[in-house]
């Protein structure tokens, strides 16, 4: 029965030479040092300049609706609330163009009264104004990769068709094309 | 007896200083060796270069920040408790803790201790402690503060009964009550942590208790009663607490040192050079109880008790038999 | 900077009181694993106090629901001044994940924190990292310093 | 199949036409009348020994209420549950309560009495689980909104320092003996408690109504913030009730990937309840040395999902991430390190003669008492009751198919045996980690498959069931076809647990509270409920209600 007081004295002793402390906040880059992050780690969000398209996926998928994809004035905003996510990494799942990265960097504290003064993390891309009534329709770069991603998958027949179609109906705003259907050749009834 | 002398009356006004300072390095020794014992870091003795601007540059006063911190916050006093009893028990606590510090020697020096009878004023006024904890605890009007209260009248029972009797077998192999007379008969002769060892245990384990250590710190046990009669206590008055708490840490060391080591004088030595050994004999004896500290669970509190009885009662029993026993067929010897 | 000894013992000694105020334990235990050996703040002079009355950083975990969010302000007012206040998580900044989608309150839900009591210091994460949670107590060192 | 088949048969001859049966594969779903329903709790958990698991209600709106009673005979004949349905006109939505028939159904019944219109009859105390006292009953949503007035002052507050009782102590709702919210009112004789009332709900965060405003998909990981120690459980739980909603099997890959994750969780709780363990008996030294033994869990994690808690690896129709290539040999190494550490840490509380003391002999529970009040879990098996869901209706990857290993169990029903089994649970869990870590190894495959649509679901309603670290924890989730769970219940493990905790305290001293409230390893963030059973029930539960402005003193 002593000899577990035993053991504890040893290991105690053994202890006190190895201490496994980290020196975190005396050196910044000793964040992690012990379990080398991995390349998935989930900290504070980045978006790709080049590769988001403005698609709003993440905005969807988030399961604790922390980002938030706002139009105005022909500019697309998707804004990361820090201080409303969980970093479940489920937007950078989601991602069809990868362009939205968690990055191993944890340091997010701030100082402030409430949740406006945490970090944001913020993303615009220009809308693609409407052909017919000017008003904004969807990111320009969406409208490319939907472009890219539709002639890469379709019967390579039919594909001239398509082109020539998508060039027209993508810069049309939803309402416009609604209006516009028959001039477009896109009502369901004109083909009757 | 002559007139006390102007070096007399600075030791006296400067022993409770020298205590409570040492007070705060045992503190820390605590805190640092518990924390490297569990493979923890501890209070930085050096602070690292990038932090000093925050952090200031040694971690050595830890303590001293604590109670200076605690002394300038404010204190909430609860509106249920019984006031003055409230705002006083801390004081009571104080007063008598600095006037144990000044019959305490210090590496032998200490111009009361040399009186008669000092090692009972000395052991009456460590006494006065817990009885003002009680007082307090039970004034706060909560009821942490009051079992708290209880839990530390019943420990307080266990623990003076070997303190008391162990003190005393000293006190019969040196033939004298005065704490400077039985450093001077260690001095010349055997320290006696050799002579007599059975009062050296049971001494030791009663300080563990009366300063709150594990196994023993029943009336603090954080999860069951939150501070126990520290509970209500906040700001200042909590600083008058551990400002007691430091004192009482250097008056149970500086006894136990002053009783069972000859107040660190060396014999053939000179007096000056007893200074250096009492500080590594009481960082010895601190390191020892914190080895004990971080080693064990807490008791429950009728475990303690039982505890108490059993092993340092019956310990300090047969270390006064032994002294008497001693007394009898070594009386050359005192 | 010259600070007086009165307002480096401040930083130099900072004892927490945790509240947790709901939420789902994962800031509770990432708080706990700040205190063990990996991230030890006891280095800094930090400590746990279970008692508010002695601490000086009130940490709060957690969106607060209804029934603790009294508790919580009385907790709160119990810690004598001067005090920081640091909201650990997402969920005690916002609310997080407990919110409903379609912005209406959570029936269940009295926060999030900032509305119970006054904020200093915001710690995002869910759960924050211990750097994270180290970050902002320095952060509430600096805060408090000058309170 | 015998016994089922029984079972089945005597339903059939004593209850004539006022029975309907449908069958499932060997979950067999019931209709009955509300008259029959004492009948048929008597009948199953009297002769053959079922446990009652939940009592849900869904409300359908103009078409009433629906009460179902989850049986569970997973213990003696794998995977068998017979849910009991019994449909209340919306207008007299009135039951019989069962609690005196079987216990454990009486947090249950309170839980729904809260949340829904229907009343238990004769319940013996219907007070308030989770909400405030003072609440109107039933919640109402738009009274609710009321609750928070303009100024943000909340009405229920309570009154300022009540003059306590000496003898009456509260424990909580902050007190550092947990973490999280809960009240005990403990009434002492000296140091010895007499009697204990329960208030729980202080973390009660309203999630099951937030599951229903949420896709399938984002649901999850709302499972996972039920609770934080045991997020890949409930996750786990949720998609076992999801994927058998839809008639999905998961890929041997993501089986094995999802008892991986369960399995490192268990280790992690395990090792996070000796420490707090330690901390109640204020051995703070055994608190760092089983932390920084957690760490090399949270490694692991970290290494393998990219955070160290909330893993987020569960999805429907499998995992996120997939584990391969020399991660899995870190991992091996990692997991060598913890196992010995680990051992350890046993041999250090096994053979510490004070942690002995302070640990055996109290809080005993004895495996009647266990079995009648249904505990689950540890707690359920260190008084000897071999109940382990992953056994008695294996998910993932605890098929004997994929992996062997055995249930731990202890006699003693003290607060040591469930110390023991606990520990011991941490090597079988090491144990599985390496047979699933030389499985993910050696096969490969898809990590996941695609989910089907809502729309397409097989079936409407699907228990789902997981043992998390706690014990078992039952999901129950009903679809409509939309894209959105109609209703969502949750039994978690610690709601059975801490039904006993008035039992287990009473004749113990104070300091021996903390550490027998720990020993059933309370989780308020997965529960948070409330109970009263001990012998003077009923005269404190008046005492309770008259006074249920809470005196918080610190």
């Amino acid at each position: 029965m002593k000899y577990g007081v035993v053991k504890l004295t040893k290991e105690l002793l053994r202890n006190a030479i190895h201490p496994v402390t980290v020196n975190y906040p005396a050196k910044k880059d000793s964040l992690g040092e012990l379990t080398e992050i991995v390349d998935e780690s989930r900290g504070k969000h980045r978006f790709d300049e080049v590769k988001c398209v403005g698609c709003g996926a993440c905005a969807i998928v988030c399961s604790s609706s922390a980002i938030t994809e706002s139009d105005s004035d022909l500019e697309r905003t998707l804004s990361v609330e820090i201080g409303r996510c969980i970093f479940c990494g489920r937007c950078r799942d989601i991602c069809p163009e990868k362009g939205l990265e968690l990055t191993p960097e944890f340091e997010i504290s701030k100082k402030g009264q409430n949740a406006n003064d945490c970090i944001r993390v913020e993303h615009s891309v220009p809308l693609g104004p409407c052909d017919k009534c000017g008003r904004p329709t969807f990111p320009i770069r969406q409208i490319e990769s939907v472009k890219k991603r539709v002639s890469e998958n379709i019967d390579p027949a039919n594909l001239v068709t398509v082109n020539k179609d998508m060039e027209i109906f993508m810069r049309y705003c939803p309402d416009c094309r609604r209006t516009a259907s028959y001039a477009l050749r896109t009502h369901p009834r004109k083909s009757y | 007896m002559e007139l006390p002398s102007t070096i007399s009356i600075a030791s006296i006004v400067f022993l409770p200083i020298v205590s409570f300072f040492l007070g705060i390095i045992y503190g820390y020794e605590i805190r640092k060796v518990s924390a490297r014992l569990q493979s923890r870091r501890g209070p930085w003795l050096l602070v690292p270069k990038s932090l000093r601007g925050t952090l200031g540059v040694t971690r050595l006063f830890q303590p001293l920040y604590d109670i200076i911190k605690l002394l300038c916050k404010e204190s909430l006093i609860p509106s249920t408790s019984t006031k003055g009893l409230f705002r006083s028990a801390p004081y009571i606590a104080l007063t008598c803790v600095i006037v144990a510090a000044a019959f305490t020697p210090v590496a032998t020096y200490s111009y009361l201790a040399s009186f008669e009878l000092s090692l009972v004023v000395i052991l009456y006024l460590l006494l006065g402690v817990p009885f003002a904890f009680i007082l307090g605890g039970a004034a706060s009007a909560s009821p942490w503060g009051v079992v708290g209260s209880q839990r530390e009248a019943e420990l307080m029972l266990a623990y003076e009964t070997p303190l008391v009797i162990a003190a005393f077998s000293i006190a019969t192999m040196a033939d004298s009550l005065s704490v400077q007379k039985i450093i001077d008969v260690q001095a010349t002769r055997l320290p006696f942590l050799l002579l007599n060892p059975l009062s050296a245990v049971a001494f030791l384990v009663a300080i563990i208790g009366k300063l709150h250590l594990k196994p023993f710190d029943v009336p603090e046990a954080e999860v069951e009663i939150v501070a126990g009669p520290a509970t209500e206590y906040g700001g200042r008055l909590l600083a008058i607490i551990e400002i007691v708490k430091t004192f009482l840490m250097a008056i149970c060391v500086g006894l136990f040192i002053a009783l069972f080591l000859a107040g660190g004088s060396v014999p053939g030595y000179e007096k000056l050079f007893s200074i250096p050994t009492f500080l590594l004999e009481g960082l010895l004896i601190v390191l020892v109880m914190t080895l004990i500290h971080t080693l064990n669970p807490r008791f429950r509190i009728d475990q303690a008790l039982i505890w108490y009885v059993r092993v340092p009662t019956i310990l300090a029993i047969s270390g006064l038999v032994w002294a008497y026993a001693f007394r009898h067929f070594f009386p050359a010897f005192i | 900077m010259r600070l007086g000894l009165r307002e480096k013992a401040r930083a130099y000694s900072p004892w927490i009181f945790h509240a947790h105020a709901g939420g789902c334990n994962n800031c509770d235990i990432e708080l706990a694993a700040c205190f063990a050996p990996r991230f030890d703040l006891e280095r800094m002079g930090i400590q746990l106090r279970n008692n508010p009355r002695h601490a000086d950083i009130f940490l709060v975990t957690g969106p607060a629901p209804k029934q603790i969010a009294p508790m919580l302000r009385r907790v709160y007012d119990q810690v004598p001044n001067p005090k920081v206040a640091i909201a650990c998580g997402s969920c005690a900044i916002t609310g997080g994940i407990y919110n409903r989608d379609d912005e209406k309150p959570n029936y269940a839900i009295g926060g999030p924190v900032e509305k119970l009591i006054p904020i200093d210091i915001l710690v995002p994460g869910c759960p924050p990292r211990p750097e994270s949670i180290i970050q902002g107590i320095m952060l509430a060192l600096e805060k408090l310093r000058h309170r | 199949m015998g016994r089922t088949e029984d079972i089945i048969n005597g339903l059939n001859q004593r209850l004539g036409t006022d029975f309907e049966f449908k069958a499932g594969t060997k979950i067999y779903w019931f209709y009955t009348n509300r008259e029959r329903v004492r009948e048929i709790a008597k009948y199953l958990t009297g002769e053959f020994k079922a446990r009652l698991i939940n009592v849900s209600v869904i409300d359908r709106g103009l078409n009433g209420y629906e009460v179902i009673y989850h049986y569970s005979l997973d213990h003696l004949d794998q995977y068998v549950h017979f849910n009991v349905k019994v449909q209340l006109p919306p207008e007299e939505p009135e039951i019989e309560s069962i609690s005196d028939i079987a216990p454990e159904a009486s947090w249950s019944e309170r839980e729904m009495m809260e949340f829904t219109p229907v009343r238990f009859i004769d319940h013996p105390d219907p007070r308030h689980l989770w909400l405030p006292y003072e609440w109107p009953n039933p919640v109402e949503s738009e009274k609710c909104e009321h609750f928070v007035d303009k100024n943000g002052k909340l009405p229920f507050a309570p009154d300022t320092a009540q003059k306590l009782e000496r003898s009456l102590i509260p424990l909580g709702p902050y007190h550092p003996l947990l973490i999280e919210g809960a009240y005990f009112r403990v009434k002492l004789n000296g140091e010895t408690i007499t009697d204990v009332d329960v208030k729980l709900g202080w973390n009660h965060r309203g999630i099951m109504k937030l599951f229903e405003g949420r896709s399938y998909s984002r649901g999850v990981f709302l499972a996972e913030r039920v609770c934080g120690i045991c997020n890949v459980a409930h996750t786990t739980a949720y998609l076992n009730a999801v994927e058998t909603l839809g008639g999905i099997e998961i890929p041997d890959r993501a089986r094995y990937i999802r008892t991986l994750m369960a399995e490192l969780e268990r280790i992690h709780s395990h090792l996070l309840w000796l420490g707090v363990a330690g901390d109640l008996i204020g051995f703070k030294t055994l608190f760092m040395l089983s932390l920084k033994a957690r760490e090399q869990v949270l490694d692991i994690f970290e290494s393998l999902t990219g955070s160290r808690r909330a893993p987020a690896m569960n999805l429907i129709g499998g995992i996120r991430k997939d584990v391969k290539g020399e991660v899995i040999t870190k991992t091996n190494r990692r997991l060598q390190t913890m196992k010995k550490e680990t051992a350890k840490l046993i041999e250090i509380v096994y053979n510490h003669p004070l942690t002995r003391k302070r640990l055996q002999g109290i809080g005993k529970l004895d495996l009647f008492t266990a079995k009648n009040a249904g505990a689950v879990g540890p707690t359920a098996r260190a008084s000897g009751w071999k109940l382990d869901i992953r056994q008695s209706s294996p998910y993932a990857a605890y098929g004997p198919e994929y992996t062997t290993w055995d249930i731990v169990t202890d006699e003693g029903g003290d607060v040591w045996s469930r110390a023991i089994v606990r520990l011991k649970e941490i090597l079988v869990s090491a144990d599985i980690l390496v047979q699933c870590l030389k499985a993910l190894d050696n096969n490969t495959g898809p990590i996941s498959i695609e989910a089907a649509d809502p729309k397409d679901f097989k079936f409407n309603e699907a228990l789902g069931k997981a043992e998390a670290p706690r014990g078992e924890l039952v999901y129950y989730v009903v679809s409509d076809g939309s894209n959105i769970p109609y209703s969502v219940r949750i039994r978690t493990p610690s709601f059975r647990n801490n039904a006993l905790l008035p039992k287990l305290l009473s004749g113990h001293t104070l300091a021996d509270a903390p550490i027998i409230i720990g020993s059933i390893d309370p989780c308020y963030s997965c529960t948070d409920r409330i109970i009263t059973i001990t012998d003077s029930g009923a005269k404190k539960n008046s005492n309770m209600a008259a006074s249920s402005q809470f005196a918080w003193s610190q």
